[in-house]
């Protein structure tokens, strides 16, 4: 077998989910009243960048075999700490955003040793902490308000030469700069490992808890760019728990649309990129079509309802079907 | 193009009623219709909402004002702010003239806002509405709404005393204002007043989980007033068989329904509110201003108050009608009435 | 494992407390803890009122996170509670609107909407393979949908029927409210098939390996599909005895039960990944969460310190008794 | 010893879990350049022990000395580095990696602080190639791999590390006797390099062929060290049975083969490229057993029949009745009364978690119990039969299966398919890993179902087992039934010779499991 053969089955997931989300998008442009212009791209983008971050976040944990249920908390949380902090002189604005960063990095990595090495089980572990992030996130701000530096806001939710969304430069430098070292990494790889198979990992005498323990903190870190975007989008930090909720339930559909595997060690962040990328989309079908609103959610659901169930064709490919027990 | 602020009073002064006495008003180029009008709203899953877009479609179907409409087109995008700022910048892209929206966060939009300024796009808010002086705002005075209840308490309590509260969602700018109303009146009474606070998230299941909880730990109350999940509440009391007390509340049907039911055992209501028909308001200020007349940059709605004793059945409430309906439909100033048929019978035929 | 750390007692106790953890008792201890701290607040949540009050409302978290425990049993979960409850309430006030017939079937035909939910999400777990985690996403996402488009449509009926109110508030048992009768009901019925009946071990050996009790000739995928569809089914008799409870139906009557159910579950140290856990833990875990509310919601704490406090001590008895044993 | 200074000695070191003694005092001791063979039961602590000496458990008391100095391991990783290097007897690769990433992943190539892909698989195809597994490619994802490939990959992972002591625990219980030829050249290649290796297996011929120093151990204790060939195979296994030791094959029945009437039949069966029509009959009371190289279709085979594979051609036919059998369920059903001992009985064969009770019922609940509810006077009835008839050791049916040694993991699989008197069992490699006593039993057990009229199937990768238990043998290469061996025509040779599909006489050189 040809090595380019090995890449695209290791990449399958990620490809589908792209060629999904053109499909999507095209269909979306060429129906809009207003069609393929740079303000409609630049819309789309930075809606569809929020759920990226925190998709990407989501990822991370996921590829260690684990779940994240408060990742929509932490985006929320930093949002209104962003909402205190970044604002002022470029020198306060900087300071701002290492802080706010500093604060996702932390959430993360109080997850990460809670379930790593507290031993407790992911899901309601990040329940209970997602919980807690919210509080917070209640106490810094009981009602919407805030403000930032409005000109970093504008510039990194404008668009580049007039054309070019800016958030998608962010969003490409995050994937530069956080996920491609960290999956290229020796924890990166641990992460992967545990998630596949954990015992096998231990005995190979990977370091397996540093690279969960990585994987949680990133993921917290990459929440938190997720919720300074968010801060840059709205100009504003408000503690709304529905939309924490709505992030972290749409993360997971992200990501699984990203032909990332729930169960662990196998997946990619650009995958997951791409799934929420489709996932905005979905929405944004609204918009073009003439439903009535009432049917509106209906539609949302059947359309979610029939992206997830296309990884199911693949079964009918199976011949053994104890390939069904992964 | 921008409307230039301009003197009042306004086009229809009853019913674009200025906010306060230093409210702008504005006067857009008029523009030929007929016209594309957008709604953006957020969440859509409860009935408030729905009974809301329902009003919409309803008032866009009136023929009068289906004649000024080439297009109403309605999207809704859930909780998530930044979906529904997208919308909105769709709207605005795809050329609308005017879009009403029912914010999801008041404070959000300052980009947008831009956006359909520079665009010359009328934007209309209301329910929860938009702090800014760049769009108009359909306006219910909550504040003034957890006054109008404070005082109904300190009228019906004279002197004093233990008094529920059943707060809705925290975190949101309507509840803390109708939360503070509620308080300044009381503290300024001057009596003295020990209240409960629990949350019921403007939801009945929720609001009447927490009533029963703090009448079995904190009660009896001699007051008690709620800003959502009524129905609930009073559901609670009379589970636990707590004494009927002076209730200040909004406006659900059931609640009414109760209100006019236990008014004689003590259930002395002040149901308060503006219904989602404010929708409707908000749509004939859009289409005012695209006409190129004078209105104000915020509307104070009317208040549509019924308190006890004259809880009239078919008017006030529809007992046919389901408990979670919201009563108070109508702005006679605004020459809108709609009945509870008109909104939530709107595809009867389906039945 | 349970069985050998607590096996010497086996003689004496039933085989369901043998099953379970020392997790469970710690909970119950947890329970009794709570109280305490309660009561240091006011005495009145020692009042008989007060607990009868509380264990009314967890019978409703009760009936829904035993199903949510049927599906975590067998490695899954199913998200798509929140409106399995609200469809199952809706639908049943719903059924109401169609004379003395319709008002009879209500309760029927508001558990067969969840069961339907279920079985969706059933087949799309068994016989799709889809992860449980996203299709019953999904599957909520629709269920949502057509409420929407019914409550717009139809202009439904919504308050609950007399046997609604009963089953939720009246007294058959002078003293105990029949919500708790029926949580009762359920859970013996539950503690029952999980222990002693084939459909019990298997789904016990389906969350341990699907794939070995595939091959001991299980028809894993049915079982799956029927834990799903009782799961759903529970949800909405969740739902019809919350609408009864509230007297009406309404759209967001879900939202509050979906992590709460989880919580409970893994509370009462059921195993998230499957195969393990015993109901009298679940039972442990329900009240607690319960308790924890209600205590949180009595003592005047903003809603910042309520949930900052929540997640706090969901995670300090975890920590407690929830923790996986050591690799080495 | 041989008065060679010992690399790594081991002294008093003990083990316990909860009231288990895995070791008990054991001692060890270790040279460069040489093999050192490890033999004992199921259950003698020798996992255990070398798990200890490989930083995975820590030992309760006792102390290892390298080179002279004492050392302790807080991690494998720890053992990694001081070039203790160990081939788990559960596999220790990561499913959803590549070959490559886990022929590294202990200490991958670095640069700017990232892998180094290219490096990393130049590395994989060194070690592959060392491991004469050259043919596995390194991008390969190892879930994707049969297990005897696997196998490969585990050793070619061992070698990467660069070990001073390389440690082998049932490396080779999954492998056929062409790949452990491969490997033991790659022992002995290993040895002369001047590695010290460590060398764990329930086989004897293996033993014998590689060995220089041999420990026994029972009951977590070594009980006895001797250069290799200085004791007869017999007073070995007394010495790790400590009991007598019979002839370990049952005798089988003189029978003009043929006269049995065919109860499992399959005519033309072919299935993707992995069967290739495939023909064969098996009469009630005899043992046809299935040979050949590991991964020529054995496996497929067997899971074809029990209704687990999609888009079969070809018939299947009972008591010469054509079936399709869709699915285990349908297999088990009483119409065709099939059981199969599956691969692996960790994941395919047990729930480990659950009781040893709960694993014996699983399979035959459906008869156990009446309206759905389980009988428990009778499934307490059933399981004591069982329990006697393959003498079960197990503290008690209440404790998890996973606590019993392979051996009984085992008997546990077998006895929980023949609680439904199955007509037709199909057996896949059912004495992996498991003591020599074990086997014997198991060997008896067969013997004893056939003669009670049982149609037996049975795939070993260990030729003896083929030679000694099989009326006929099959011998499958590259999907096909390339050679029908039947009575005295079963010979060592005359399998090796048909699992290469090299006709009779030139065999090929260095092929090791010839005892
Ligand atoms: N994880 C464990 N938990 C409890 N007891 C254990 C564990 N591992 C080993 N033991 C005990 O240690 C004894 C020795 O186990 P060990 O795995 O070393 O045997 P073994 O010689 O490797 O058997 P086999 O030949 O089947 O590999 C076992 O009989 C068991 O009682
Ligand atoms: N959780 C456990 N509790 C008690 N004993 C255990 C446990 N896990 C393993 N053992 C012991 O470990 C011993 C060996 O187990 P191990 O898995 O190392 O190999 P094995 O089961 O002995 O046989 P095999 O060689 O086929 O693996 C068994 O005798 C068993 O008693
Ligand atoms: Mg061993
Ligand atoms: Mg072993």
């Amino acid at each position: 077998m040809k090595d380019w053969r090995y890449w695209l089955a290791e990449q399958r997931g990620t490809l589908l989910a792209f060629g999904i989300f053109i499909v999507m998008f095209i269909i979306y442009t060429s129906n809009h009243p207003a069609g393929f212009t740079a303000n409609v791209v630049q819309t789309a983008s930075n809606k569809g960048v929020l759920l990226a971050f925190v998709a990407m976040a989501q990822t991370l944990v996921v590829i260690t075999a684990g779940i994240d249920l408060s990742v929509g908390m932490i985006f929320l949380l930093t949002n209104c700490l962003a909402s205190w902090l970044v604002i002022g002189t470029g020198i306060e604005t900087a300071f701002g955003v290492v802080a706010v960063l500093g604060t996702g990095l932390l959430c993360g990595a109080i997850n990460g040793a809670i379930v790593i090495y507290g031993r407790l089980q992911p899901i309601v572990a990040t329940i209970a902490t997602g919980a807690v992030y919210f509080g917070i996130a209640l106490l810094l701000r009981p009602f919407p308000g805030g403000s930032v530096n409005e000109d970093l806001a504008d510039a990194l939710t404008g668009r580049l030469f007039g054309v070019l969304p800016a958030s998608l430069v962010v969003l490409l430098a995050v994937v530069l700069v956080i996920w491609v070292p960290f999956s290229r990494s020796v924890l990166g790889r641990a992460a992967y490992a545990a998630g596949s198979s954990e015992m096998a990992a231990y005995m190979s005498g990977v370091p397996i808890r540093r690279g969960k323990f990585a994987a949680y903190a990133l993921a917290g870190l990459l929440a938190a760019i997720g919720g300074l975007f968010l801060t840059f989008f709205t100009y504003t930090g408000e503690a709304a728990y529905a939309s924490g909720n709505a992030y972290t339930l749409f993360s997971i559909a992200a990501v699984v649309l990203g032909g990332v595997s729930l169960f662990g060690g196998k997946g990619s962040a650009i995958g997951a990129i791409f799934g929420a990328l489709a996932f905005r989309t979905i929405g944004d079908l609204l918009f073009v079509f003439d439903f009535d609103p009432l049917w509106q959610p209906l539609f949302q659901g059947v359309i979610l309802l029939i992206a997830v169930s296309l990884g199911a064709f693949a079964l009918f490919r199976v011949r053994n079907r104890l390939e069904w027990f992964l | 193009a921008e409307p230039e602020v301009v003197k009042g009073p306004a086009a229809e002064p009853d019913c674009f009623a200025p906010w306060s006495a230093d409210t702008q008003f504005f006067k857009f180029p008029k523009k030929e219709g007929p016209y594309r009008i957008a709604l953006a709203n957020g969440y859509i899953a409860n009935t408030w909402r729905i009974q809301m877009v329902q009003t919409a479609k309803a008032y866009a179907a009136q023929p009068d004002v289906a004649a000024k409409l080439k297009e109403f087109k309605v999207v809704s995008t859930g909780e998530d702010v930044p979906a529904q700022i997208s919308a909105i910048n769709n709207f605005i892209d795809s050329g609308y003239d005017a879009i009403v929206v029912n914010a999801q966060n008041p404070t959000a939009f300052g980009p947008v806002i831009k956006r359909a300024k520079e665009a010359g796009v009328v934007l209309v808010a209301f329910d929860n509405i938009l702090d800014t002086k760049d769009a108009i705002n359909v306006n219910v005075d909550q504040k003034g709404l957890g006054e109008l209840w404070g005082n109904w308490l300190i009228k019906h309590v004279p002197n004093g005393g233990k008094i529920l509260e059943v707060r809705g969602v925290a975190g949101t700018s309507v509840d803390t204002d109708r939360h503070n109303g509620i308080h300044e009146v009381l503290d300024a009474s001057g009596k003295k007043w020990e209240v409960t606070e629990v949350v019921g998230k403007w939801d009945d299941g929720v609001a009447q989980k927490a009533s029963a909880d703090a009448i079995a730990t904190n009660g009896p109350f001699d007051g008690v007033t709620g800003q959502g999940g009524d129905t609930g509440i009073v559901q609670a009391m009379i589970d636990a068989k707590h004494p009927f007390v002076p209730f200040g509340g909004e406006t659900e049907n059931g609640f009414r329904k109760f209100c006019a039911k236990f008014a004689a055992d003590g259930l002395k209501c002040s149901s308060a509110g503006t219904g989602p028909a404010q929708v409707a308001v908000a749509m004939k200020t859009a289409i005012a201003a695209l006409e190129g007349q004078v209105v104000p940059q915020a509307v104070k709605l009317p208040l549509a108050i019924v308190e006890d004793p004259n809880f009239k059945e078919g008017q006030d409430y529809f007992p046919d009608q389901s408990d979670n309906f919201f009563v108070g439909n109508s702005f006679p100033t605004c020459g809108i009435n709609f009945t509870a048929q008109e909104i939530m019978g709107q595809s009867k035929e389906n039945q | 494992m349970s069985e050998t750390t607590i096996g010497g007692i086996a003689g004496r106790v039933p085989k369901f407390i043998r099953r379970a953890d020392p997790a469970v008792l710690t909970a119950f201890a947890c329970i009794v803890l709570l109280l305490f701290v309660g009561s240091l607040y006011s005495r009145s949540f020692l009042s008989p009122e007060y607990l009868l009050q509380q264990l009314k409302v967890a019978s409703f978290l009760g009936v829904i996170a035993t199903g949510m425990m049927l599906v975590i049993l067998l490695g899954q979960i199913d998200l798509s509670v929140p409106w399995s409850v609200a469809a199952g309430a809706m639908m049943a006030c719903a059924a109401a609107a169609y004379g003395p017939v319709g008002v009879a079937l209500a309760i029927p035909f508001g558990i067969f909407c969840g069961v339907a939910i279920g079985i969706v999400n059933g087949i799309g777990v068994a016989y799709l393979r889809i992860p449980s985690m996203i299709i019953t996403l999904a599957t909520n996402a629709v269920a949502q949908g057509l409420m929407v488009v019914y409550t717009g449509g139809f202009s439904p009926q919504d308050s609950a029927t007399r046997a609604m109110r009963y089953l939720a508030t009246g007294f058959a048992i002078p003293g105990v409210p029949n919500a708790v009768v029926i949580w009762a009901l359920i859970g013996a019925a539950t503690v029952f098939v999980l222990t002693r009946t084939g459909f019990g071990r298997t789904v016990y050996g389906i969350g341990n390996r699907e794939r070995a009790a595939y091959l001991s000739g299980i028809d894993t995928r049915r079982v799956v599909l029927i834990a799903f569809a009782i799961s759903g089914g529970l949800s909405a008799f969740g739902g019809v005895l919350l609408a009864g409870y509230a007297s009406k139906a309404a759209q967001s009557m879900g939202d509050a039960y979906l992590l709460p159910s989880i919580a409970a579950v893994v509370l009462g140290g059921t195993s998230i990944l499957g195969g393990r856990g015993s109901y009298l833990g679940t039972v442990a875990g329900v009240i607690l969460i319960t308790l924890l509310q209600s205590i949180l919601s009595v003592m005047q704490m903003p809603e910042a310190g309520r949930q900052i406090i929540y997640g706090g001590v969901i995670v300090a008895m975890l920590l407690l008794y929830g923790r996986a044993p050591a690799s080495r | 010893m041989d008065g060679a200074v010992p690399l790594f000695r081991m002294e008093g070191i003990s083990k316990r879990y909860g009231g288990v003694r895995a070791l008990e005092k054991a001692e060890l001791s270790v040279t460069s350049g040489s093999i050192h063979a490890i033999l004992g039961e199921n259950g003698a602590g020798k996992s255990t022990l070398i798990k200890v000496m490989a930083g995975v458990v820590a030992p309760d008391e006792g102390r290892m000395m390298l080179d002279g100095s004492e050392v302790t391991f807080a991690s494998p990783a720890a053992a990694n580095q001081a070039g203790i290097v160990c081939i788990f007897q559960e596999l220790s690769l990561v499913p959803e990696l590549s070959v490559a990433d886990n022929i590294v992943i202990s200490d991958p190539p670095k640069r700017f602080g990232m892998i180094d892909r290219k490096a990393q698989r130049r590395i994989a195809e060194e070690a592959l190639a060392r491991a004469g597994a050259a043919d596995i490619h390194p991008l390969a994802l190892v879930k994707d791999l049969p297990l005897s490939r696997r196998q490969m990959v585990e050793i070619a992972k061992a070698l990467a590390r660069k070990p001073r002591i390389l440690i082998l625990d049932e490396a080779t219980s999954a492998l056929t006797a062409a790949d452990v030829a491969k490997i033991f050249g790659v022992l002995k290649r290993l040895r002369s390099e001047g590695l010290a290796l460590l060398y764990i297996s329930h086989r004897m011929n293996e033993i014998a062929e590689l060995a220089d120093q041999c420990t026994v151990f029972r009951n977590g204790r070594n009980v006895a060290s001797y250069v290799a060939g200085t004791k007869s195979d017999n007073e070995v296994v007394e010495l790790m049975i400590g009991r007598e030791y019979s002839h370990i094959f049952p005798p089988k029945p003189v029978r003009a083969p043929a006269t049995a009437a065919p109860v499992l039949e399959a005519r033309k069966l072919s299935w993707t490229d992995r069967l290739d029509n495939i023909s064969l009959t098996v009469g009630a009371g005899e043992v046809v057993g299935l040979g050949g190289l590991d991964g020529q279709g054995q496996r497929e085979l067997l899971l074809a029949f029990f209704g687990v594979l999609r888009g079969l051609s070809g018939q299947i036919l009972i008591d010469g009745k054509p079936v399709t059998i869709a699915s285990p369920a349908a297999a088990r059903d009483d119409r065709i009364g099939m059981a199969l001992i599956p691969e692996d009985r960790k994941t395919e064969g047990l729930m480990l978690p659950m009781t040893v009770r709960e694993n014996l019922s699983f399979a035959a609940l459906d008869r156990l119990s009446k309206a759905g509810i389980i009988d428990r006077a009778a499934e307490q009835r059933l399981i004591d039969d069982m329990v006697g008839l393959l003498a079960i050791k197990t503290a008690g049916l209440d404790i998890p299966v996973g606590a019993l040694s392979g051996g009984n993991q085992q008997k546990v699989v077998i006895a929980k398919w023949l609680m439904r008197q199955p007509r037709i069992i199909l057996l896949n490699d059912p004495t992996r890993g498991i003591d020599v006593g074990t086997k014997q039993e198991l060997y008896q057990l067969m013997r004893k179902l056939a003669d009670q009229g049982a149609a037996i199937l049975f795939y070993s990768t260990d030729y003896d087992e083929l030679i000694g238990c099989c009326d006929r043998v099959l011998v499958l290469y590259d999907g096909a039934v390339k050679r029908e061996l039947v009575g005295a025509e079963i010979t060592e040779r005359a399998l090796i010779a048909s699992a290469l599909n090299i006709h009779g006489e030139e065999m090929p050189v260095g092929q090791g499991a010839e005892a």
